[in-house]
Formats: structure tokens, sequence, C-alpha cells
């Protein structure tokens, strides 16, 4: 078996041994966004106005907590320093977990927004590009959210820094994300942006993972 | 098996952590079929020096070379087994040693009953005692086809049994033409190596 | 040839000892141009005709602000020494910048959002360069959280750098998106324009407190530098001996 | 070109009628660089006094 279909397998076991990593987020996500007509009004043209906007900022806060799990585990136990004498360069490993770790503990998260959409009584339209902006968005927040990881693996109580170290530099992820949705509530053309978000994902799933690994690397020389 | 010959050179290894200087100016060579023993009381250096020939920290000063290229492009010759539990608790024992090891599974199946964890390959590593813990991290011994060994605390939490077992496995590893490297606090009776003693080096 | 000048850096003693010269210079030069400055442009400095006397707080938001902006840019600088030729000082530059950076991008948000009372009638608006600076505030802060969170002060340096050299590649971006986020979401008509022809004796007193923050910030980070490498050198020779004799 | 701006000293601490916002601005300033300055001073003395607290205890230890 290659070294990717380990990993992949290996991802999926640990996955059915701790289903909460995946389910915590969700519940999160789900309420978060409960709370918000409770805090605002029950009024629903209110909520469909902001509805979208909370559904981005709580599925960002719930992405940035399940990444906290994305090397932690596998430091402390030893098993993240057994990948440097794998026959791969750590890149690659590196890249392959963030993979692993969008398909099984992201993609979940943005396949429940549409739920989240309709308690919020967000229109379809609207919802549909909330969706897409995610789709496209989430890998570069994915990146930098596995970078915030890695540069905290040092710190023996670390909890929420990685999400503050690395919350200010989504801010153009987030901005672009908006103006789609936007521009998807104003019915005007929403593919430029979404072709921004998607370059700017490319060159963080690009480069990222190089620094992640970097990161690691560092982290392992320091820990005895 | 027998693997190629194969020489670690180390020459003047230094090493400073915390503003204490913890080997100086080391210089040695190891060549196949050697077992050594790295001795010394707590905080002499011994995991520093065991991991930074692994490569795992960087080398503050002096040189470390296998068959005269660099050691960063020889990590896949090194097994490391460090004091942590190098398995992941929330797997079985045989997922843990498949991602690792890359064995089929009737090989470790094998593997596990020669290490005496017969019939617990669908055990989860945390159902396990410490002892049988260390059993499954030792287990990728008998899998990986890497000629250096470095192996941190290897004895520790090992029952009599198992203690012979380990000799006989670096005995017959370094029979091959491997290369091993361990601390210990208790000198192994049955085994034939050479120490290098830490902590009296000025 | 010529390299003497750039590896003398490596030494902290070197630079321990002449910093403390260096301090003592700038601290004064600071203190002149700082008293100067600020007494030119608010007593001397002719009113704004459009903002009345408000204005004068920009003696000490604009040098700041630029100041807040500058460090960043020095801290990566610093970074890049660090992981090209491996020099401890630029590690202990780092984490001084660090502080002083988030306190200028502080007192900067602090008085621009005063002077934004007076002039916008509210203290604050998300205007695209009040709304920059608070997110460079947060990547300082971001910085000095990092540091303060690893024990070991190499592996802290090292895992700053990183992250100050991926906040700099993104600050740029992060600017650009700020002010089209702002053109998006209101008209410009809050945008506040430098008047393009300010007449000498309202500029003149503005370049002399630039100045003289510039060289404070060099006097508080020497400062602080010095105190670092005290601290992260005590077991050395020369540092025991100096302690010794004082 | 140098001239005071202001008739009189009360006018120009008044800096009518922006007076209540520029100088508690400069006050925060001078209290900034002020408050880092003796900062570094206190980390220098604490890391002087750290140094010879360290060699005292060694000198104790090895006579």
């Amino acid at each position: 078996m290659s070294l990717e279909r380990r990993m992949f397998t290996r991802e999926l076991k640990l996955i059915a041994a701790r289903p909460g990593d995946i389910l915590k987020p969700i519940w999160f996500l789900m309420l978060v966004i409960s709370m918000v007509p409770l805090a605002l009004a029950p009024d629903s043209d209110l909520l469909s106005e902001i509805g979208s906007a909370m559904i981005w900022v709580a599925t960002l806060l719930a992405l940035l907590l399940n990444a906290e799990h994305l090397f932690q585990s596998d430091f402390s136990d030893g098993v993240l320093e057994q990948w440097l004498f794998l026959d791969r360069p750590l890149v690659w490993l590196v890249g392959l977990k963030l993979i692993t770790h969008w398909l099984f503990h992201v993609l979940p998260l943005i396949l429940i927004t549409p739920i989240a959409g309709i308690i919020l009584s967000v229109p379809t339209d609207v919802l549909l590009a909330l969706l897409v902006t995610l789709v496209i968005a989430t890998p570069a927040l994915t990146c930098f959210s596995g970078l915030g990881a890695a540069l905290t693996l040092g710190s023996s109580r670390s909890g929420i820094l990685g999400v503050l170290v690395m919350m200010p530099l989504f801010v153009p992820v987030v901005i672009l994300a908006a103006g789609v949705l936007i521009r998807a509530m104003d019915g005007s053309d929403t593919l430029p942006l979404l072709a921004l978000l998607g370059a700017f994902s490319v060159v963080a799933a690009t480069f990222v993972p190089i620094v992640v690994s970097a990161a690691i690397r560092l982290n392992i020389g320091g820990s005895n | 098996m027998i693997f190629e010959p194969i020489d670690i050179e180390i020459s003047d290894l230094s090493c400073e952590r915390d503003d204490r200087s913890l080997f100086k100016n080391l210089s040695m060579t190891l060549n196949s079929g050697q077992i050594l023993r790295v001795a010394g009381p707590n905080g002499a250096g011994k995991t520093t020096l065991l991991r930074t020939i692994a490569g795992l920290f960087d080398i503050q000063t002096g040189t470390i070379r296998m068959n005269q290229s660099p050691l960063t492009e020889c990590l896949q010759q090194i097994l490391y087994i460090g004091h942590k539990p190098q398995v992941t608790k929330d797997l079985t024992v045989l997922d843990n040693l498949k991602f690792l090891t890359g064995s089929d599974e009737d090989h470790l199946k094998r593997v596990l009953s020669d290490v005496g964890l017969k019939g617990y390959h669908d055990s989860l590593v945390k159902e396990l005692s410490q002892g049988q813990g260390r059993r499954c991290a030792l287990a990728r011994l008998w899998c990986v086809e890497a000629p250096i060994w470095i192996l941190d605390e290897p004895y520790t939490a090992l029952d009599v049994e198992m203690v012979k077992t380990l000799d006989a496995r670096i005995t017959s590893h370094a029979t091959a033409g491997g290369i091993c490297l361990f601390t210990t606090h208790q000198p192994p009776q049955s085994l034939n190596y050479t120490t290098l003693e830490l902590g009296h080096v000025t | 040839m010529g390299w003497r000048w750039f590896h003398q850096w490596g030494s902290p003693r070197w630079f321990y000892e002449r910093a403390g010269r260096w301090q003592l210079v700038c601290g004064w030069l600071a203190l002149t141009l700082l008293i100067t400055g600020s007494f030119w442009g608010l007593a001397l400095a002719p009113v704004d005709y459009q903002q009345g006397n408000s204005y004068r707080i920009i003696y000490l938001h604009v040098p700041v602000a630029f100041l807040a902006q500058a460090l960043y840019t020095a801290m990566a600088v610093c970074a890049v020494v660090l992981f090209v030729w491996k020099m401890k000082l630029a590690d202990v530059a780092m984490q001084s910048i660090a502080v002083m950076g988030f306190a200028f991008t502080a007192l900067s948000l602090v008085s621009g959002a005063v002077w934004g009372k007076p002039t916008w009638g509210t203290y604050w608006v998300w205007d695209a360069r009040l709304t920059s600076m608070l997110i460079l505030a947060f990547l300082y802060l971001g910085v000095i959280g990092l540091r303060a969170a690893i024990q070991d002060p190499d592996q802290a340096g090292k895992a700053c750098g990183i992250l100050v050299l991926v906040g700099v590649v993104n600050l740029p971006i992060i600017k650009y998106s700020v002010e089209w986020w702002n053109t998006l979401h209101q008209p410009a008509s809050l945008k506040l324009t430098e008047k393009p022809a300010m007449p000498a004796s309202m500029w003149i007193p503005l370049l002399i407190n630039i100045l003289g923050y510039y060289i404070a910030a060099g006097y508080l980070i020497l400062g602080s530098m010095r105190a670092i490498v005290l601290e992260r050198e005590r077991r050395s020779a020369w540092v025991r001996e100096l302690v010794s004799h004082a | 070109m140098l001239e005071f701006q202001f008739a009189s000293l009360t006018e120009f601490f008044e800096m009518a009628p922006h007076g209540v916002y520029v100088w508690p601005i400069y006050g925060l300033g001078l209290l900034v660089l002020s408050g880092l300055t003796f900062a570094n001073a206190r980390q220098h003395r604490r890391a002087v006094r750290m140094i010879q607290r360290n060699l005292e205890r060694e000198e104790t230890h090895e006579p």
C-alpha cells in the first residue's frame, strides 16, 4: 500500500475512532447560528440580510476550532516526528494532511451551512453563492489555520493562540467572500470576485504548506 | 537479509542547551555491526545526542556524515524510537503499525506474536498496558528495513522476557550489518555493546 | 572585505557596548526634535481653516502611524536576517520591535479615533486606514503572543520569524482588500484626504516630528534590546564581568 | 512665519474648541514614550539584579 493511501486510511480510521472531532465544530456552528436570532430579533427580514455574513463568521470560527487538532495529538504522541523518516518530503506529507483535513473536517462543515441558511431565512440564490464562496475560500483558510496550529505546537498551553495569531490573515478572504455575497444579493456578476478568491486559495495552497512544514520541523527540533 | 556496509562519521559535534554545554567536540565513527550504548546521568544529553544523530535536532557545530553524504539525505536509513509513545492511542495496534511500516497484515500479525502481542492486533493502543504499548512501538524493529536504529530508552517498562527478545533482535540486526545506538539506565545482560559515557566530557 | 561592519552585529557584546552610547545620542536627539516639533505644531503652526485646532493631532498621529507600518517591515527585515545569517541579535530586535510596534499602532489608533471625533463627528468609522491599522495591531499582538507562549527563546524567535514573514507578505493584500471593501460599502465622502498644499509652517514641524518619533523609536528599541541581550547572555563571561564590576 | 498663534496662554491651553481632543492625545503620547523608557530601564535593572543573584549563589555553592 502506498504511503499516500496509508495516510488516507489512517485519517478515516481516526475519524471513526474520534467522531467528536468532526461533530463538535458542526455542533458549534449550529449553536452559534441559533444564538443569532435570540440575540437579535426573530424578524426574518433582518435575519436574511445579515444571515449569510453570520454563517460566514461562524464557519470561520468553527474551522479554526477544529484546526487545533490538525497536528497536536500526533505531535504529542511522537508520531509527527516519524514523518521525517518516511520516504517522502515533509512538505508533501503536510500537503496530504491538509487535503485530508479539508475533505473530512471542513467539507462536512460546508455541507451543513444550507441548514443554517434555512433557519436564518437566507434567500436561496444567496445561499448558493455562500456555498460556492465557502468551497472556494476554505482551502486557503485551512492552510492558514494549519499554519497557526503548526506554529503553536511548541507551546504547552497553546489553546486558542493559533486562532488569534492567524485570524488577521483571513481579512482578505472574508472581504472578498462578503463582496461576492453582496453582489449575489443585488443580483450582479459575482464571477470576477470568485476568480480572485480562487486565485488566493490556489496561491495559499501552493506556498503555505511549505511554511507549515518549516514550522513543524522547527517545533520537532525544539521538543524533547 | 544483509545490509550494505554503512558508516556514520561524527566529527567535532558540540551542543549547548539552555546555556549548558551538553557535549563538546564529540568525534567517533560507527561501523556496520556496531552496537553503542550512550550512557550518562540524567540531563547529560543522551536524548539530545540521539535526536541530533537522527536528524531531529539541528546540528549546532560539527558534522555527521553517513557513507560520506550529509545526514539530511539519509533519513530513510534511520529507524528512530523515542520515549514518546510513537503510536496513536485511538487506533488499533495493527492500524498503527500498518501506517508506520507499510507492511502487510499477515507479516504484522507474525511480528505481533513475536513481541508477545498475539491476539492483540484489534485492540486499541489505549486499552493496552504501558509495557504492551511499548512492545507495540518496538514491533517496528521487526518490520522496517532501516540499517540504522536509534532507540531512546527501549527497555523502559519491558518485562524480563521481552528484554531478552529485544536483545536478541538487536544482536541479529548487528549481525546483519546494521548499526544500533541506544540509551538505557539498566545495562542489558545478553548484549555485546560498547559504551559512550556522556557527562564526563568537559 | 568590507563585511566586518556586518559581522560585528553578530557579537552581542559589541552591540551591548555600542548600543549604550547610541541610545544616549538617540534619546537626547529625539527629545530635542520632539519638543521643537510638537511646540511648533501646537503653538506656532497656523490654524487649519477647515478643521480648526483639532488638526494639531496630526503632529503626533501621522508620525506614529508611519512608524507603526515601518516597524512591521523592519521586523520582517530582522526575520530575513535571522533566517539567512542566523544572527541572534536580529531575533532580539524582532522581540523589541514587536512590543514597540504594537505600542505605536495602538497610539495611532487612539489618536486617529480622537481626531475623528471633531472631524467626522464620531470616534470610530470603518475607514480603510483605520481598519488596516486595526488589523496591523492584531498582527503585532499575534507576534507578541506567540513569543510569550513558546519557552525556548531560539525556537520562539524562529516561530515568530515565520509568522512575521507570512504577515509581511499578506500585509499589502490586506491593505488593498480593506481599501476595496471600503469603496464597496460606503461612498468616499468620509474619506479624509490630505490637502496637497500645506504651508511650510505646517509641514516643517510635521517633518521634525516624524524624524523625532523615528529616532525615539530607535532609542526605545535599543534600550529594550540591551536589556534582552543582557538577559539572554546571562551565562557568558563578559556579562558576568560587566555585572560584577557594576 | 513663526509667531504664537494664540492670543493668550489660556487660549492656547483651551485651543478652542478642540483642546479636549488635542491635549489628552499629547498627554497619552508622552505617557507611552516615557512608560516604554521606564519599562526598558526596569527590565535592564532586573536583568542585572538577576545575574548578580546568580553570581552570588554560585559563590556560596562553590567556595
